[in-house]
């Protein structure tokens, strides 16, 4: 993985949308509120602890950082025009993540909890699917393996065709 | 041309690697790739391919001093 | 509103249900990792500086203190079962909430996402409609109201129907 | 009988006070606040009704002893 010390921003905000370290959640969630916001969600990705009945030890997240951070930037500003969101914050890691930690969070702030809600779930799942993003699982046995790869395009016959399980229109 | 691969691709070529034969398109590419290890064709068909951090499709043409990104399916989160 | 120090709270969680004090979410949030969970929502329900077009200056919460702790903690457990959450809590304020402030958290961890969003967005629903806890908007211009009931009887006919716009099942 | 109200009822009512009277169920409670303030009419409609911290319908049978507890729709969140 290439090593970088500046990950790309979204615009108008400043954390960084991957991050080598730790995510400061407390901070990210703080930084979330908005006087028009009635509804803030915050969701975190955390490492498991099992992985298809096998014991996880660690995840490992390799990313493609310059298309993944602009990916990223470019789902929030979609998202936040979409459902007139106030705030729409996201940041995945690289490297290792303990069980427990966060791989991934997104926060999304709106007047009503619908849009917060609909928003949240549709900005991971994008990420989720089509980011360059890829873990990799080590298990408490010693061995590891590349990690539940999306595989929508079985279905959908297009790399670039995904299937959401929310109607995000 | 210069050739990354993430993930998974680097089961079965070196992270990154130069092409000196001539490609002029995503689709010629693949082949070339697939002669030099066969074994890639059990993940190739569902990479995606970025030329200079777009995604392009197979009959996308490329030009020598193009960077590839080889793209395995996500799986972050 | 009765003030009181013993609010009652979830079985097995050590966080209080109401609280007349500000919620302190990273603590909450931090409470909530759970290594069979790989998702965690958080919903945070906030004071907007803006009802019906006018301008809000803050809110007050009033609540029935034993029965709404009671039935929020009967919520939980109810969505806990339903959907296999490892973690559920919520917490309501009662007395003055700022704008920007959380008048209301509910957080919920479950193995996958879909699970932890549908059950965060079912006990919020919940809460809103059926425990006694009321608003009082107070507004810049001095003005105040009781604000924003929860009216589904009058499409149900029962106070104690509601109309959720998530199917819960 | 003990009877507490809450929010947009303590418009009508003082927010705690005993009824001497000797009321048999809900039903014969409520008749008998509307004619204590008729006005409540158009808020109690939309009320329930809990006693000892349950909520109970409108043919619940009342005790000397019990505690009411008048609830207008929730408006937390």
């Amino acid at each position: 993985m290439t090593s970088s010390t500046s990950f790309p921003r979204a615009a108008g905000d400043n954390n960084p949308l991957l991050s080598a370290t730790p995510i400061n959640m407390a901070a990210l969630l703080e930084s979330a509120h908005h006087p028009a916001a009635g509804a803030v969600v915050l969701f975190s990705g955390e490492t498991r602890d099992n992985s298809h009945g096998r014991q996880v030890a660690y995840l490992e997240y390799e990313a493609h950082e310059s298309m993944a951070g602009r990916m990223i930037a470019a789902i929030l500003e979609e998202a936040k025009a979409k459902w007139d969101l106030k705030i729409a914050l996201a940041c995945h890691r690289t490297g290792r993540v303990a069980v427990g930690e966060t791989a991934v969070v997104v926060i999304t702030a709106a007047a009503h909890r619908r849009e917060a809600y609909a928003a949240n779930r549709y900005i991971i799942d994008r990420v989720k699917h089509e980011t360059p993003i890829w873990k990799r699982e080590y298990f408490t046995d010693g061995s590891s393996e590349w990690g539940g790869n999306c595989d929508c395009q079985k279905i959908t016959g297009d790399a670039n065709r995904h299937i959401y399980e929310t109607d995000t229109n | 041309m210069k050739v990354q691969v993430y993930a998974a691709l680097k089961d079965y070529f070196e992270q990154e690697f130069e092409i000196a034969e001539p490609v002029h398109s995503i689709e010629e590419l693949r082949l070339l790739l697939l002669q030099r290890n066969p074994a890639a064709e059990a993940i190739m068909p569902v990479c995606r391919f970025a030329v200079n951090d777009e995604f392009v499709d197979h009959r996308f043409q490329l030009h020598a001093n193009d960077i590839l990104h080889i793209i395995p399916p996500s799986s972050g989160g």
